[in-house]
């Protein structure tokens, strides 16, 4: 299977994940596509690993699995605290800052 | 299945490590020592255990400064070359001068002290390992390690709606960015197979040819998620309502050290390791330096709001530093690492006023809170008038040298129109600069900020950083911050040698620049 | 050979599918589901690509913890969904075509590559390519800063974490003054008129 | 002594009276001033004999001596010093310029006695003889063309002396103006010489134009003819002479001195003074001899309808000025100056009757007012009498001979200038009956009570209106003093006429055709290099112009006679009958009306059009409203973007993204 | 030679005022005194050295030149010629009457006042000093700080608008300018193959490329127009003169309007000459227009400050004109008529400013007239200042206006005879602005009342050097002439199409 399918198919998903940022407004589902388009870069980390036969890639990878992690804590971390500060869990209705 | 090999650990420097070390080893401190309860703990003994690794940091970093190329250390993952630590110098005052500026901030109440002031040395170092990276793992974690911590303390105050609002986009965005870095990371690993900066330097020069597209694309991914970070136009648009949201201290630390650091990055990447891209991506640069001075002044002309005119502005300034990435020569590097001094001088004078306006005037951080300044307390009236004089380039000020440095470079360079570029921006921003003066100045005054033409855009509400601590008492650390940077920033303006040096120490990092 | 290309074909899709249903399901309990079956999806895919450990820590790490976590917040912050509603309306039409756009240009670029070797199945690997063992070698040798970067940011997050959801103490009694962290002007109701 | 120090001490003793008056006004008491303001005046007749004198003791060919203060102003290439030129033209004229002025001066001690600018008026004055001065003894062309400007200034000055009165400050306003027009043809044309010769003063200039110009090259006539158009400026010619009438509203001791007697000369003076120049560019003499013509025949018919006394002498002196120039531009020097000179007499001495006249009218100045001063003034009657005579031309009196010789050279050149000349005798037959108009209505007829109460032993004293507007003005400063005075009342003013009235009279004797020719010998040596000094018309060609020009003004005498004093109704008739003819005149030719269409309106109207269209269309709203607005349109363009959508700058950064990436690929391929 | 006599002249005024803003309490009212004293100190050096100038040579004089930034290429470099020397002078003059002026009326916030005041002249003699284009840059720049404020704090109507609008108006200009001078050195740099210097001596002899010289010229100019003013780039001239308090104003008109010309002939003329001959029809036709235009609006407008304002347009018109004729004789009249142009405007101001005082304050010429009937001294001064105005001839400004003519007639003809035209409403406006003020009617709110002693001290010795400068202007010619002729000399070769002569030493002194 050729590399370069791999990493289209990274570019897809990558692509999914940047639309479903623009689009949703859920902070929760914003996060998730956050998580696709992190995870886009993973596969095209390992799929070019394997193409040169080098572990950097997967170890860029491995890091970029903890970054998403790490992400994913702080983000959940806000949406938790904003919850507590009953403001609406609402990406749209946080845009007092502005102009 | 081969037998479990030996590793064999790699040599390590640790004197060369010891800035890093000191503010990680720095922050780890605080967090446990504060723990502790006690008011004494929380109210003085975090800040000084915070000054005190940074003032390390600092002294490590002098001690082992060293111009020219230097070895990379640990296998390729750090240099710590003259330009990794010159900026870590700048991140470290910029840490120090925010430590001061918080003492009486209510985010490091409701972060609690301890937090509070390790995550800033986390983000600090955060930043020196971005700022020495040589390898485009280390750069990711770089980025991320200085971006979580901020994403935090952007929201750190967690009542405070505003605050959690800035947090949220920071974050948002800050990890769109952060993955598309990544993904045009990935991307230029893929084309050339390595990732140390050396490695992809010679890459380029040999089988993989610069204008591979996949490389290419790789460049714009990165260059976008370093310019995020830069906040340079169009990727600018989350830098005014995260500063204002921001606790304004935080904020202070955002505009200067985190600017520096994308710009430490910045340089590194394009001129070490694309440098044989030059010609490609020059112009895309170039275009981004336009957009982004324009944009950023003109954005900055009517905002009533202190935070977000000094964000803007920042978005402009930003613009003029790219300059001296585009030209992508030595004076160009210089330049920019020069303009980036300066522009933590004249940032921090102007922060010091807000914060100790913000928490005692009802306007919060809009522009009237300065009213009568100029009468009321000149300490404060001054040092903010020298800000905006030198932001605005003036003679006599540091700000005028930067400028004209950055001018020369480009000049030099072969970009004209880029020098050009640059005193348009000035002009525009002399409309907002000169009226915070004449608010101070030039007694009580209708501040005209311009009709928006077309659609209406929806009024900007100033943000309250009244604190109990600074309710009534005055406010001696924020004053003595302000005036010791106005001062700095006219004394280099007077006398810029000392400054010209290092800036010429930190030039010839990179052997292969002209 | 074929069998390996199957198994291509029915990860990749079942990675895109979930990928998309994170993007378009209402419900965000759903999304997080469909994570979970594009993360897997992936591992496979790892594992074509012949990362092991990757695959393992992905399915563990990643599907296994950090989805959890999701579950939890989800369940306590109750996301109620909404419909893509037209607030910035523009916006929400226009973000896919970008994406799209985006997609077009990548793909362009690799295919537009001038690089051979990523028309093949990838270089010759060296016996225990990213197998648990090649990979602690690396990271102990020639990553060990960002290794060691990366786990000092995993406890910075635990901080993190701690400031923004942690249970404040001593700070309810708040003195007066403008009520504390709202905005210095008029109470919210009245902003945000057009 | 030398002549050159003569001359110095010439310039000096005015320009000490300037100043002591001026500053001193506070001290000085009483009639002080004036006494000092004319004494000073007399020195610098007396040191203006003392030239004289020296230099008639010398050879006639070293009769022109030059001497320099100090550099004026000299650098690259230029080089003009402080120099002054002493020949006889410029003794002659000296001469002329002070005595008259003495006279004139002690003709004003008494008359503008009440005046509250009484000090002001004495050093204004003496500023006055001072410039005319300088500018006749100037020695180089910036010298002259500062005196020139003095000159001009001070007539602005004494022009709107009773500054007070809108009618004068607007006289004021308009001679300056157009005396400043001409001195930029004068700067014009002395750089168009300086070009032409490196050479600034007057022996250079003429020397380096001969050999620098053809006869009539297109540059010289160039230079000669913005020459004239400072000279008509000074001397009231077509087109630039409607501020002359106007001129009248100073007080009349200024009428005298300035409008009449001598700065109007100075045009004839400079055509004389620069003859070389003209003599090479005889195309530009003509142009200046038809004017001149046609001037005199306009202000001539112009003073046969205007009904103020002082305005018909103002244009009586025009029409004689006309008379001049042509002399001096048919290269009649002689004749040109020796009528200057007389008319210079008998035209002050007018001027005085008609202030003596005015002062008894209580400062009316309308001849329709006026009659019957024979009795109760005759000493006035006598002397205006005399003027009017010499004026008219009558027979043996100075303007007879003065007049009629340059008519006689006039016609002597043949040609063309025969017609001139025919017109100027034409004129003259106008001059003769406009002169005895006014003898007759103002002497004789129906009295005036103003006549009658003088006879009565009394004087009238109006309170003093503007006699333009008829307006009442109090006398305080910047208006009219509240008395007035009369030659029979005040001992300076008769002292002053009766000279003057003399002079009138015997002046002429100092040319009789074949008789006397002390002038012109006198001034042989300035015009020695002349093509013309030997050209003289015939004795009997003289003789006959004498009998000729001496009949015409009998005739005119006769003409006015017969309408004014036997059939005094006629006239009126005359002036409904040829109502059309009258109106035009009336309206001098609507010069005035001219030139307002031509330059004054719309120069006001551009200033008009730039204060409200340039100003605010360009200048603020394109360059500044439009940089701005531009600014502005950014501004808000900015904000709206920055609408705080998160999701929005996420499609911006994606915008970003792709635009650059797009960028790479087509750079890549 | 090595001295620091200008750095002395130059920043002895802001010691001055420094001093005078540290004394205690009382002693600070006296603080303006101080102020006062420092400007007649580099007053007093300027007319010493104006003494002992050396009148024959080029060359400067009193140098001062040490590295500075030597990164940069920026040197601290000082001197003077003839040239620079009467622009000194007259400023140092102006800023002695205009700050005795301010010392006779009550401010709020006095210190800050004179040292504004007093670092606005340290900053304008450093830019007439300097010998170095960035530190001519960086002077020049800086003059606009302290105006910004005096006009801004201290200002009248709407001051604050007027002073943005100025600030604004000037420093995008200045801006330009400072790219345009980057741009040249460096590029010049880079031709010669030398090191980098600003060195004005330095550029003087790399020339650039005529291509490179026109875009610079253009920078530089933009910069020099604008604070001039000339038309059409005057637009923020009405705005800025109506808010400014008096002194100050003087200043603004008299002394910072020659900045522009002084720089066109410094650094514009002797640097780029083949750009200055390839815009020279462009330039004289801003020229012509300015005078044109700045007189017609001149005798249309009803403020005497703006009547005074106009005016200025049109005499730097002329001035421009002069300098442009690309002809010694012009720039000869060029630099006469600044230093005339100063002074007369100078006195103009305080005119004004006595004027109002009689007028219940108001400086319309509707509200005004007779004023001359009770103060014939008053008269007699502003009479003559309005003739020197109107460069009647017998005044220094007519021989001024005549080398300017003549150089015009010399090289374009047709520019110099329009422009005389501007000579003769020059008389109308001025004469206009006289009548209007002192004779006519008595206007209803007119207390006419003769010059007090303070006025008197203020106006009168003023005008004693307009008359002496009348009487002997060859004071100025003879001490200018061989600096003025070095600046335009290689311009003027170009111009007549000589072999361009090479740049001498001597022009621009001792190169460091």
């Amino acid at each position: 299977m050729d590399v370069a399918w791999f990493v289209v198919l990274s570019a897809f998903i990558f692509c999914i994940g940047a639309a479903g940022v623009m689009s949703r407004r859920s902070p929760l589902v914003v996060l998730l596509c956050l998580e696709l388009m992190l995870n886009a870069g993973t596969l095209a980390l390992i799929a070019f690993a394997r193409m040169h036969g080098t572990g950097d890639g997967q170890i860029f990878a491995l890091i970029v699995m903890v970054v998403a992690a790490c992400e994913v804590v702080v983000g959940l971390g806000l949406i938790v605290s904003v919850y507590r500060r009953r403001l609406p869990i609402d990406v749209d209705k946080l845009s007092e800052l502005r102009g | 299945m081969t037998p479990v090999a030996q590793i064999e650990a790699p040599a390590i420097d640790y004197l060369q490590l010891a800035p890093i070390l000191a503010t990680l080893g720095g922050s780890i401190v605080v967090l446990m020592v504060g723990l502790l309860p006690g008011r004494f703990v929380q109210r003085a003994l975090m800040p000084a255990l915070t000054l005190v690794s940074l003032f390390a940091a600092i002294a490590f970093a002098v001690a082992i400064w060293e111009p020219g190329e230097v070895e990379p250390i640990v296998e390729g993952a750090l240099s710590m070359d003259t330009l990794a630590l010159g900026l870590s110098v700048l991140f470290y005052s910029a840490g120090v001068f925010t430590v001061l500026l918080s003492l009486r901030a209510r985010a490091v109440r409701e972060a609690g002290a301890g937090e509070y002031h390790s995550l800033l040395l986390a983000s600090i170092t955060g930043m020196t390992v971005l700022a020495a990276a040589d390898n485009l793992v280390t750069v990711f974690v770089g980025f991320e390690l200085l971006s979580i911590p901020l994403y935090v303390l952007c929201g750190s105050r967690v009542r405070s709606e505003p605050s959690l609002e800035s947090g949220l986009k920071y974050l948002v965005i800050g990890s769109v960015g952060s993955a598309t870095l990544l993904y045009g990371l990935a991307l230029i690993y893929g084309a050339t197979g390595a990732t140390n900066f050396p490695a992809i330097a010679a890459a380029l020069e040999g089988s993989v040819g610069a204008t591979d597209p996949l490389f290419l694309t790789g460049v714009a991914l990165s260059a976008t998620g370093l310019a995020f970070k830069a906040s340079v136009a169009p990727f600018h648009q989350w830098t005014p309502d995260v500063y204002q949201g921001a606790p304004t201290p935080i904020t202070a630390f955002m505009a200067v050290a985190t600017k520096a650091a994308a710009f430490a990055i910045f340089l590194r990447l394009f001129l070490d390791a694309l440098a044989p891209a030059q010609p490609d991506w020059a112009p895309a640069l170039a275009a981004l330096a336009w957009t982004t001075i324009v944009i950023g002044n003109v954005g900055a002309i009517a905002q009533s709001s202190l935070k977000r005119m000094l964000a803007w502005s920042g978005v402009g300034q930003a613009g003029y530093m790219l300059v001296g990435v585009v030209v992508g020569t030595q004076l160009g590097l210089q330049a920019t690492a020069f303009y980036l001094a300066v522009y933590l001088l004249m940032n921090v004078a102007a922060f010091a006023v807000v914060i100790a306006r913000e928490r005692r005037s009802e306007h919060g951080d809009g522009i009237r809170s300065l009213e009568g300044l100029g009468a009321a307390s000149p300490w404060l009236a001054w040092p903010m008038t020298i800000a905006m004089l030198a932001l605005a380039g003036i003679p006599l000020t540091a700000g005028f040298f930067g400028k004209f440095y950055l001018i020369e470079a480009a000049v030099e360079g072969g970009w004209e129109s880029l020098g050009v570029a640059i005193v348009i921006g000035s002009m525009l921003s002399l409309v907002y600069y000169l009226r915070v003066l004449a608010v101070m100045w030039m007694g009580p005054i209708e501040i005209e900020l311009p009709a928006p033409v077309g659609r209406v855009a929806r009024r900007v509400k100033p943000v309250g950083g009244w604190s109990p601590e600074a309710g009534a008492r005055a406010q001696p650390e924020v004053s003595a911050v302000a005036i010791a940077a106005a001062a700095a920033t006219i004394v280099l303006g007077i006398v810029p040698g000392v400054l010209f040096d290092v800036a010429a120490d930190v030039g010839p990092v990179f052997g292969t620049l002209l | 050979m074929l069998f390996e290309q199957i198994i291509f074909f029915a990860a990749a899709l079942l990675a895109i599918g979930g990928a998309l249903g994170v993007v378009l399901l209402q419900n965000p309990f759903y999304s997080v589901l469909s994570l979970v079956v594009h993360l897997i999806a992936l591992a496979v895919l790892f594992l074509l690509l012949s990362a092991e450990f990757l695959a393992a820590a992905q399915v563990v790490v990643y599907a296994g913890a950090v989805m959890v976590l999701y579950i939890f917040v989800t369940a306590y912050v109750g996301g109620s969904d909404q419909p893509l509603r037209p607030e910035g309306g523009a916006v929400a039409r226009l973000g896919p075509v970008f994406a799209a756009v985006l997609f077009v240009e990548l793909t362009i670029a690799v295919v537009g590559s001038s690089l051979q070797v990523i028309d093949t199945r990838g270089a010759e690997l060296e016996a225990g390519f990213g197998s648990p063992a090649a990979i602690g070698e690396l990271l102990l040798g020639k990553f060990l800063i960002a290794f060691e970067a990366a786990s000092y940011l995993l406890l910075v997050t635990a901080v993190g974490a701690i400031v923004l959801a942690g249970r404040r103490r001593g700070l309810e009694e708040v003195p007066g003054g403008p009520e504390e962290g709202t905005r210095a002007e008029a109470p919210r109701a009245t902003e945000g008129a057009a | 002594m030398s002549a050159t120090t003569y001359a110095w001490l010439v310039l000096a003793f005015p320009l000490a009276g300037t100043l002591v008056i001026a500053l001193g006004w506070r001290v000085l008491f009483g009639r002080l001033a004036g006494w000092l303001g004319s004494f000073a005046i007399l020195l610098s007749f007396a040191a203006g004999v003392g030239a004289l004198l020296e230099l008639l003791a010398l050879p006639e060919e070293e009769r022109s001596l030059t001497a320099s203060a100090f550099d004026y102003a000299s650098t690259a290439g230029l080089d003009a010093d402080l120099g002054i030129l002493v020949d006889p033209l410029s003794v002659f004229m000296v001469l002329v310029v002070s005595g008259v002025s003495f006279l004139i001066h002690l003709y004003s001690v008494a008359y503008i006695a009440s005046d509250g600018g009484y000090a002001r008026f004495f050093s204004y004055l003496n500023f006055f003889v001072f410039s005319m001065l300088l500018l006749v003894l100037a020695g180089n062309f910036v010298l002259l063309i500062v005196g020139w400007a003095f000159v001009g200034a001070a007539s602005y000055l004494l022009i709107s002396f009773w500054y007070r009165r809108m009618t004068a400050t607007a006289a004021g306003i308009k001679a300056f103006v157009i005396n400043v027009v001409g001195d930029v043809g004068l700067v014009l044309a002395t750089f168009l010489l300086f070009q032409a010769t490196g050479a600034l003063d007057y022996a250079g200039v003429f020397t380096g134009a001969e050999e620098a110009f053809a006869e009539n090259d297109g540059t010289l006539v160039a230079a000669c003819l913005l020459l004239l158009v400072g000279a008509f400026a000074k001397s009231a010619q077509i087109p630039l002479h409607t501020w002359l009438p106007d001129a009248m509203e100073g007080p009349t001791p200024v009428s005298a001195l300035i409008h009449a007697a001598t700065m109007v000369t100075a045009g004839v003076y400079l055509i004389a003074r620069t003859h070389p120049l003209f003599e090479l560019a005889p195309a530009a003499a003509d142009v200046a001899a038809i004017i001149g013509t046609l001037t005199l025949v306009m202000a001539a018919t112009i003073a046969l309808v205007v009904t103020d006394l002082k305005r018909v002498i103002a244009y009586s002196t025009m029409s004689q000025i006309g008379y001049m120039v042509l002399g001096v531009s048919v290269f009649a020097y002689g004749a040109g100056l020796f009528h200057l000179m007389t008319h210079a007499f008998f035209k002050a001495l007018l001027f005085m009757g008609a202030g003596s006249v005015i002062g008894a009218m209580g400062g009316e100045q309308s001849l329709d007012r006026m009659g019957g001063f024979r009795k109760a003034m005759p000493f006035t009657f006598a002397t205006f009498t005399l003027g009017a005579l010499a004026l008219a031309g009558a027979p043996l009196l100075s303007g007879f001979f003065s007049k009629d010789e340059i008519l006689a050279f006039t016609i002597d050149r043949g040609g063309g200038y025969v017609i001139l000349g025919v017109v100027g005798y034409v004129a003259a037959l106008i001059t003769a009956f406009y002169a005895f108009r006014m003898v007759f209505r103002v002497f004789f007829g129906k009295a005036a009570p103003e006549a009658a109460e003088l006879a009565r032993g009394g004087i009238h004293h109006a309170d003093p209106q503007n006699p333009a507007t008829g307006e009442v003005e109090d006398s305080d400063v910047g208006f009219p003093g509240p008395e007035h005075h009369v030659a029979e009342r005040s001992a300076p003013m008769a002292a002053a006429m009766a000279p003057l009235a003399l002079l009138s009279v015997v002046a002429g004797l100092v040319a009789i055709p074949g008789v006397t020719d002390t002038l012109e010998h006198f001034l042989e040596p300035t015009f020695a290099d002349s093509r013309f000094i030997d050209v003289h018309p015939s004795e009997s060609a003289e003789y006959i112009g004498l009998a000729v020009g001496g009949a015409i003004g009998l005739l005119g005498i006769a003409i006015a006679y017969v309408l004014y004093m036997r059939r005094p109704g006629v006239t009126l008739a005359l002036r409904d009958r040829l109502r059309p003819v009258h109106s035009f005149l009336a309206r001098k030719w609507y010069f005035d009306e001219l030139l307002d269409a031509l330059f004054v309106r719309p120069a006001a109207g551009f200033g008009r059009f730039g204060r409200t269209v340039v100003e605010s269309a360009l200048v603020q709203g394109l360059l500044v409203g439009g940089a701005s607005g531009a600014v502005r349109a950014g501004t808000s363009f900015a904000r709206t973007i920055q609408s705080g959508y998160l999701r929005a700058y996420a499609l911006l950064l994606f915008v970003g993204v792709s635009g650059l990436a797009l960028y790479f690929l087509i750079a890549s391929a | 030679m090595l001295t620091i006599h200008l750095s002395i002249v130059i920043f002895l005024p802001l010691a001055a005022a420094l001093l005078a803003a540290v004394l205690p309490g009382r002693a600070g009212r006296a603080g303006r005194w101080l102020v006062l004293a420092g400007t007649a100190g580099s007053l007093a050096y300027a007319v010493a050295m104006i003494a002992d100038l050396d009148a024959s040579s080029a060359g400067l004089q009193y140098v001062t030149d040490i590295a500075w930034i030597s990164e940069l290429g920026i040197r601290y470099s000082l001197g003077v010629d003839g040239l620079s020397l009467f622009m000194v002078a007259l400023t140092t003059l102006l800023w002695f009457f205009a700050t005795l002026a301010a010392c006779l009326r009550e401010w709020e916030h006095p210190r800050l006042f004179f040292f504004q005041l007093a670092l606005a002249e340290t900053a304008v003699l450093g830019v007439f000093c300097a010998q170095d284009l960035a530190l001519f840059v960086l002077f020049f720049d800086l003059t606009l700080v302290p105006f910004y404020f005096l006009v801004g704090a201290w200002g009248e109507r709407d001051r604050v608008r007027a002073t943005t609008k100025l600030i604004i108006y000037t420093l995008v200009g200045s801006l330009l300018m400072l790219a345009g001078a980057v741009a040249l050195g460096v590029l010049a740099a880079q031709e010669s193959g030398g090191e980098l210097s600003f060195a004005l001596a330095d550029l003087t002899e790399r020339t650039l490329p005529e291509g490179t010289q026109q875009w610079i010229f253009v920078l530089f100019a933009a910069a020099f127009l604008v604070k001039m003013p000339a038309f059409p780039l005057h637009g923020w001239m009405p705005d800025a003169y109506r808010a400014a308090p008096i002194p100050v104003l003087i200043l603004l008109s008299a002394v910072l309007s020659k900045l522009g010309a002084y720089g066109f002939l410094r650094v514009v003329l002797p640097i780029l000459p083949d750009a200055s001959l390839h815009f020279q029809e462009i330039v004289l036709v801003i020229a012509v227009v300015s005078i044109l235009y700045g007189s017609a609006l001149a005798f249309s407008q009803d403020e005497a400050r703006l009547v005074v304002g106009y005016s200025s347009v049109a005499q730097l018109g002329f001035i421009t004109l002069g300098i442009f004729s690309l002809d010694d004789l012009g720039a000869q009249g060029a630099v006469l008529q600044m230093v005339n142009h100063a002074l007369v405007v100078g006195a103009l101001f305080l005119v004004i400013g006595v004027l109002a005082r009689r007028t219940g304050g108001s400086e319309s010429l509707a509200q005004m007239g007779g004023i001359a009937m009770r103060a014939p001294v008053l008269a007699a001064l502003f009479l003559v200042v309005g003739f020197a105005t109107l460069a009647m001839p017998g005044t220094a400004n007519f021989i001024g206006e005549l080398l300017i003519l003549f150089g015009a007639f010399e090289s374009k003809l047709v520019f110099g005879i329009v422009a005389s035209a501007g000579v003769a409403l020059a008389a109308v406006y001025m004469i206009r602005f006289y009548q209007r003020a002192m004779h006519n009617r008595i206007g209803e709110r007119v207390a006419s009342r003769d010059l007090g002693v303070r006025e008197l001290a203020v106006v009168a010795p003023l005008v004693l050097v307009i008359v002496a400068l009348s009487v002997y202007p060859q004071l100025v010619l003879e001490r200018t002439e061989a600096a003025t002729v070095a600046k335009v000399e290689r311009a003027q070769s170009l111009a007549r199409g000589e072999p361009p002569a090479a740049p001498t030493a001597a022009a621009e002194g001792a190169s460091p």
